[in-house]
C-alpha cells in the first residue's frame, strides 16, 4: 500500500500537464458551482449530486487513461463527463434536458456519458455499474484489444453484492479492469466506519486475491501515478486491482442535502483544508511550473467557459415529445412499430385506431 | 380530525407501533441520523435508539435477509426500501423466499415484516428512479401488496401491516408524501387490507386508481362534473387481494371503466382488472374497459418528455371522454 | 425436414451463430464441461473453447452484468440462467439496466443480448424452481420476451434473438426440452420475433397458450374434437411485443376465448391478453375470456399437491366446457 | 488459521461421545444411501443431492450446538436433518411426500426444516440463506439471548453477493453467527480454483475483519472443536466466524449426476481413502473407545431404523388435494378466503361462482 504521504516523484510533471490538470479542476470547480446554482434557479431537475472536493480524485485517474481505455462511473458524473473531454456545453445541455445534450436530454444528470470518449456512463443503482464494466473489460479482453477499463465509484458501493460479484469475475478471469473507489467517507450520510465491517476498503482486494491500495484522493498527482501504474498491469498482464482515494465532498450528498446532521463542521472545515485544487495550485507555483497570474487566468478562462456553456445550453431546444417512444429498442423496423403508439396507452397499441386524441 | 401530510401519518403510524409493540423495529437506509431519505422517519432514531431504528450498509438483498430472518424468529421488522426502484437486487429475498417460506416450510414458521417503499414518477428522476413495479409483486402468491392513497389510509394501512402475520408491501409514491389530507383521531385506528374504497361517487363512468393517481383521477372527476359528467372514482388500497367485487359493484352501476395507474399499462395492474372487469360485469358494460398508463419507455430526464410519459390528468380525462363517446354519450 | 428434441433444436442454433459471428459467446454456470445443468450446450465447449462458451461461478448479479457491458461493446453475448428462478438474483441488472440503456443514453449504445432460461413445473422441484416469472419481464419496455413452444420455433427463434440489437429474455422450459418435433432442413430458417401463430384451427373457441403450455393445449383440443368441438389453439411466441391482433382475429371467428398459461393468472399472461381481447373484441365475445393458470400457492412438492396445483389438461378441458357452456354450447 | 493435521485433544472425547458422533454418521451414511435407492425406485422427486462423504462437517458442527442455537443449511440437507434429532421417519416422509413429513409434504428435499430444534431450513437458492441466517442472529441480539446462529453453504456459495452483504452485516453489526463453507470442492461441476479468484475460502474473512478458519472437514472431532470454539465466540462476544471445512462428495452433484466429467477418477478414490466414518471408527478403535462389535452393532442398527423408517413413511398418507391452498397466508380470515379458492383460477376467485367443476 502507497501512503497518503508519498507524493510521486516531480519528474512526472511539466508545465502542460500541469496547466492541463490544474485547468480540469478549475473547470469542474467552476461548473459545479454554477451547476448548483443552476439548480436553485429550477432549470436543473431531478436529483443533482455535486463532487466538489473530489476534482483531485476524478482528474487524476481519468487523465491516466489512454486512448481505447474505457470509463464507467456513478451518478456522481458532471466532473467525469467534463474531465474525459466531452464539452461543457453538451453537459449543461443534458443537465437542462436539452436535445443537445450528452445523452439528448434522456439521461438527465445522473446518467452522462460519452461514448465516442469511450465513456460509459453515469449510473443510478449503487454499485450495479461494476459487473457491467467487468463485462466491458471482458470484451476488451475477448477481442485481444491493448486496453483496460477503468470503473469509478463511491465507497458506499463497496457493501454491495455487486461489488464482489464483480472484483471476483475480474479476478478469476484476469480482466484488464482497475476499480476505483471514491472514498468521501459517506454514502450519503452513513460514515464509511459505520457501514464497512473492514473500513479500510482497499484490503478487501486481498479476498481476491488482487492488489490494493489506498491513496490519498486530493493530492491529483497521486491519483494520476497510481492509475497510470495500476492502468498499465490491467493493460499489459491482465491483472485487475482495486484503489482507493480518499477525499471528501464538501457539500451534501444532493442538493437537498445540506450534509450537516452527520459530519461536524469542524470535519467539513478540515477538509477544506486539504482543497485539492488550492493545494495543487500551490504545489505548482512553490515548483515554479505555474505562476500566480497563470492560476489567475485559469479560473477566469473556466468563468467564461462555463457561463458560456450555460448560455448555450440554454438556448438549446428540448426534446420533441413526439420522440418520446425513439430509442426504447434499436433496429429500426420497431422503432417504426413503437413509434406509432399512444402514450399511456397498453404497449402496441396504435394511436390511430381511437378516434378521439391524448 | 387533524390535518396532516402522507408523510406524518406514516411517521406516526410507525411511532405508534414501535411504542405498542417491542418487536417491531424499523430498518433501511438513512433512516436514522438522516432521518429518511424522504424524511418517514424523522425524530424515530433519537427516540428509539439505533437498536430499533437499525440504520443499514447499502445492502438491500442482505438486509431484507435479514428482516426475513428476524421475522421468522417472531420480530416485526418494518423495512425501507428507499425507493422501489432499488428494490430489485433484493427481489429473490422478496419473492423466492419472504412469499414462499409459510408454504415451503409446511406452515411452520412465517414472516411477519413490512417492506415499505415510494415508487412513482414526476421528479425527473429517469429511468433507474421513476418505476412503479408493484403489479409484479401483486402477482406473487405468499405477500400482500398495498398501496394506500390517502392520509389516513397511509395510517391506517401501515398499523395493520405491521400486526399482520405475513409479509406486505407497503407501496408508498414519492409524490405523496406532501399531500395533506384529514385523519382520524382514533389512536386505535386502523384499516383493514384487501378492501377497495369508492371515494367519490357517480353515475356515468367508474374511474380505478390506486396510490396518487387515485389524486389524479378525483382532480379528472371535478373538472368533468363541470361538465355534468359524474365519475366514480374507486381507490384499490390494495393490489393482493384484490377487491374486484367493490369496482364491479360500481361498474355494474356504471357500466363504464377506466383504469388509471402510473405504471407501465402492458401486464400491469389495469390489465388483471380489465380482465376481471370484463368477465364480473360482461353483460354491464357499454364500451370495453379501457386503460391509460405511464408511456412504455424508460422514463427520460426532459421534462417535456418526463410530461409526455406520465398518465397526466389530461390523458385521463381525454381517455375518459373517449369512453363515453364510444358507448353513446357525447 | 428432421425429426429432433427441443434441447437440440436450441443446441443448435447456439452452435450455428458460434460459427457465423464470431462476436457471439456463450456465459453461464456449467455450460462448459458439464455440458450445461439440462445440457443444451452439450459439445459446444470442447468445439468452440473456453472463452466463447464461458463458464461462470454462481454469480448471476454479476454475470448478467458482464454480459450488459460485453454487449455494450458490440459482442452478443447469449447468457444461460440456470432456471427463471435464479434471475431474481439478477433482476436489477435485467430490468434497470439491459432494458434501459438504449434509451437513458439517448440511443448511443445498445444491448444485443439473448438471457436464455428455462421456466415451468411439474417435477417435483418445489416452491424456489418452479415458477414461470415471465410475465414481469414481458412488462418491461426496452427488453423482448418470447417464448417458443416447437422445435421449429426453438431454433429459428433462437437465431432470431442472438441477431436482434437488443435484449431479449428467451423462455424455455424444463419440460420442453425433451419434447420432439420436425425442424426445416433450411440452414437459414429463421422466425420473427413478435408474431402468434395458430397453431389449430378451431371454429368453436380460441385457445391461448405460450411455450409448454401450447403442447397441453393441442392435447386438450384434440380430446375435445372427439366430441365434435373445434378448438383453435394460438402459439403467443412473443409475450412482448404482444401480437394481439393475431389472437383477436381468431376470436372474432370463434366468439369464446380461454387462456392457459403455467404462471400465476393474477396480474399474468392471461391478464393483459384478456384485456386485449375484450377491447378488440368487444362485440364478437359470447362470454367473457376464461382463465387458467397455475394455482396461486408456492409450488408444494408433494406429488398430489403439485398435480392439484398445475394447470393440466383436465383443467384446461374443464375451463373450456365451462365456457362453452356458459355461452350456450351444452 | 488452524492446520489441517491439528486434531483437536482427545481428552475432548469420551466414550458416550464418540458414540453418539459416530452413530449419527453412519446413521446419515445409511439414510443417503437408501435414499438414492428410493430415488431410483421413483418414490423420491424432484431433485436429490446427497452429502455422502461429507457426514463429518455436517454431525461435527452440528454436535457443537448448544440449545438455543439456531442452524441453516443448504438444500444438501438430508444430514443437516437427522443430525438435528429430526426422526428419520418424517424425514424420508417428507421425501416421500407425504403429510407426515417433516414439513408436511411442501417442502421436499431440500427444505427440510425442524423450528421446534431450531433448524431453520434448508434453501435452494445459493447464497440466499445467509442473509435470512444473519437476520436470525441479529433477532438473538435484539432480544439479548445467549446463543448463536450456525448457517452452512456451500464453496459455490461464497462467490454470490449474498455472502458478501450478509458477511459484511455480521460483521459491522456484531452478530452472534459462524458462516460455516462445507468445502467440497465443487459447486456443481465447477471447482473453487475456477470459480473463486481467491480459492483459500477461509481468507475472504478478512474482508470483514473477521476471524477466518480452515479445517479438516473429514474429521469430526476438528469440525466439532472449531465449532464449539467459534460458536462460543459468537454466543459470549457476539464476533462472528468464517469457518472452513474441507470435505468431498462421494456422489454427483445431485443424482441425475454421474460426477464423472469433471473430476478424475484418482480424485474420487484418494478422497474415498478417507472416508470420515471409516477413519473416525479407527480413531476410536485405536484409542480403545469403540470395539469393532461396536461399531458393527451401530452400522446394523443404524440400517434397522432406517429400514423402519422407510417402511412407516411409505405407509404415511399423502397431504389431501383439497389443503391445497393452506399455509400460503398464515391468519386465519386470510386462510379461509384463500381456502376457497377455485385452482388455476385468478387469485381470489370462489369455486363456488362456477357451475362446473374443477
Ligand atoms: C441499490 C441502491 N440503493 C440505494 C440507493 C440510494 N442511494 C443513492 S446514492 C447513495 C449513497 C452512495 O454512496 P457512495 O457509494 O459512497 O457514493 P457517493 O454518493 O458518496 O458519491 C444511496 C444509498 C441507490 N441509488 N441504489
Ligand atoms: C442463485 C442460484 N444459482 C444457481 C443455482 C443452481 N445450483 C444449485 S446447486 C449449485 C451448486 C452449488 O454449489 P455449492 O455451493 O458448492 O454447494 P454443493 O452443491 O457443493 O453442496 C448450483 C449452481 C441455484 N440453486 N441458485
Ligand atoms: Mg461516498
Ligand atoms: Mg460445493
Amino acid at each position: 500500500m502507497a501512503k497518503a504521504a508519498e507524493t510521486p516523484p516531480d519528474t512526472l510533471l511539466d508545465k502542460d500537464t500541469a496547466l492541463r490538470l490544474f485547468r480540469m479542476m478549475a473547470l469542474i470547480r467552476r461548473f459545479e458551482e454554477r451547476t448548483e446554482e443552476q439548480y436553485t434557479r429550477a432549470r436543473i431537475g431531478g436529483y443533482c449530486h455535486l463532487a466538489i472536493g473530489e476534482e483531485a480524485s476524478t482528474v487524476g485517474a481519468i487523465d491516466a487513461l489512454e486512448p481505447g481505455d474505457c470509463l464507467y462511473a456513478s451518478y456522481r458524473d458532471h466532473g467525469t463527463a467534463l474531465a474525459v473531454g466531452s464539452e461543457p456545453v453538451a453537459v449543461m445541455a443534458e443537465l437542462f434536458g436539452k436535445e443537445t445534450g450528452v445523452a439528448h436530454g434522456r439521461g438527465g444528470s445522473m446518467h452522462l456519458m460519452d461514448v465516442q470518449r469511450r465513456f460509459f456512463g453515469g449510473w443510478g443503482i449503487v454499485g450495479a455499474h461494476l459487473p457491467i464494466a467487468t463485462g466491458t473489460a471482458l470484451a476488451l479482453s475477448y477481442r485481444d484489444l491493448p486496453n483496460a477499463v477503468l470503473c469509478q465509484f463511491g465507497d458506499g458501493a463497496v457493501e454491495t453484492g455487486s461489488f464482489h460479484e464483480a472484483l471476483n469475475l475480474a479476478g478469476v478471469w484476469d480482466l484488464p479492469i482497475v476499480f476505483q473507489i471514491i472514498n468521501n467517507q459517506y454514502g450519503m450520510g452513513t460514515s464509511v466506519e459505520q457501514s464497512s465491517a473492514e473500513p479500510d476498503l482497499w484490503r478487501r482486494a486481498a479476498a481476491y486475491r488482487m492488489h490494493g491500495e489506498r491513496i490519498d484522493g486530493n493530492d491529483v498527482l497521486a491519483v494520476r501515478e497510481a492509475t497510470a501504474r495500476l492502468m498499465g498491469i490491467a493493460r499489459r498482464e491482465r491483472r485487475p486491482a482495486l484503489l482507493e482515494t480518499i477525499t471528501y465532498r464538501f457539500r451534501g450528498h444532493s442538493v437537498a442535502d445540506a450534509g450537516k446532521v452527520y459530519r461536524s463542521a469542524e470535519e467539513i472545515e478540515s477538509w477544506r483544508k486539504r482543497d485539492p485544487i488550492t493545494r495543487f495550485g500551490l504545489h505548482c507555483s512553490e515548483r515554479g511550473l505555474l505562476e500566480q497570474d497563470e492560476i489567475d487566468q485559469v479560473w477566469s478562462d473556466v468563468a467564461a467557459e462555463v457561463k458560456s456553456a450555460i448560455d448555450e445550453a440554454l438556448g438549446a431546444a428540448f426534446p420533441d415529445p413526439d420522440t418520446l417512444y425513439e430509442h426504447v429498442y434499436g433496429d429500426s423496423a420497431w422503432r417504426e412499430q413503437f413509434s406509432r403508439m399512444r402514450a399511456g396507452a397498453p404497449f402496441g397499441e396504435r394511436g390511430e385506431e381511437r378516434t378521439w386524441q391524448t | 380530525m387533524a390535518d396532516l401530510t402522507y408523510r406524518e401519518a406514516l411517521r406516526r403510524a410507525l411511532d405508534d407501533e414501535l411504542a405498542r409493540d417491542p418487536d417491531v423495529f424499523l430498518m433501511g437506509e438513512e433512516i436514522g441520523r438522516f432521518e429518511g431519505s424522504y424524511k418517514v422517519t424523522a425524530g424515530l432514531w433519537q427516540k428509539y435508539g439505533p437498536e430499533r431504528v437499525r440504520e443499514t450498509p447499502i445492502s438491500e438483498e442482505g438486509f431484507v435477509g435479514a428482516g426475513i430472518g428476524a421475522a421468522m424468529m417472531g420480530l416485526r421488522p418494518v423495512v425501507e426500501i428507499m425507493t422501489i426502484n432499488f428494490i430489485l437486487v433484493a427481489m429473490d429475498q422478496v419473492i423466492n423466499h419472504a412469499a414462499k417460506i409459510r408454504y415451503m416450510f409446511g406452515g411452520a414458521v412465517g414472516v411477519p415484516m413490512v417492506i415499505r417503499t415510494p415508487g412513482g414518477a414526476g421528479a425527473q428522476l429517469t429511468a433507474q428512479h421513476s418505476q412503479s413495479l408493484e403489479a409484479w409483486f401483486a402477482g406473487c402468491p405468499g405477500i400482500k401488496v398495498v398501496a394506500p392513497a390517502s392520509v389516513a389510509d397511509a395510517y391506517g394501512m401501515l398499523k395493520t401491516a405491521i400486526r399482520d402475520d405475513d409479509p406486505v408491501l407497503f407501496c408508498e409514491n414519492l409524490v405523496m408524501y406532501n399531500v395533506t389530507g384529514t385523519m382520524p383521531d382514533d389512536p386505535d385506528y386502523t384499516v383493514p387490507l384487501g378492501r377497495a374504497a369508492v371515494v367519490r361517487e357517480g353515475s356515468d363512468l367508474t374511474l380505478v386508481a390506486h396510490s396518487y393517481t387515485v389524486q389524479r383521477a378525483l382532480r379528472v372527476a371535478d373538472t368533468m362534473s363541470r361538465d355534468g359528467i359524474e365519475i366514480e372514482v374507486v381507490d384499490l388500497r390494495s393490489l393482493r387481494p384484490l377487491d374486484a367485487e367493490t369496482v364491479a359493484e360500481s361498474v355494474r352501476k356504471t357500466s363504464r371503466a377506466l383504469i388509471a395507474e402510473e405504471g407501465w399499462s402492458t401486464y400491469g395492474v389495469g390489465a388483471e382488472l380489465a380482465a376481471r372487469i370484463h368477465r364480473l360485469c360482461f353483460d354491464d358494460l357499454d364500451a370495453p374497459v379501457e386503460r391509460v398508463g405511464g408511456a412504455e419507455v424508460p422514463m427520460p430526464y426532459s421534462k417535456p418528455l418526463e410530461l409526455a410519459a406520465l398518465p397526466l390528468e389530461s390523458k385521463i380525462e381525454a381517455a375518459a371522454r373517449g369512453l363515453l363517446a364510444e358507448s353513446g354519450i357525447a
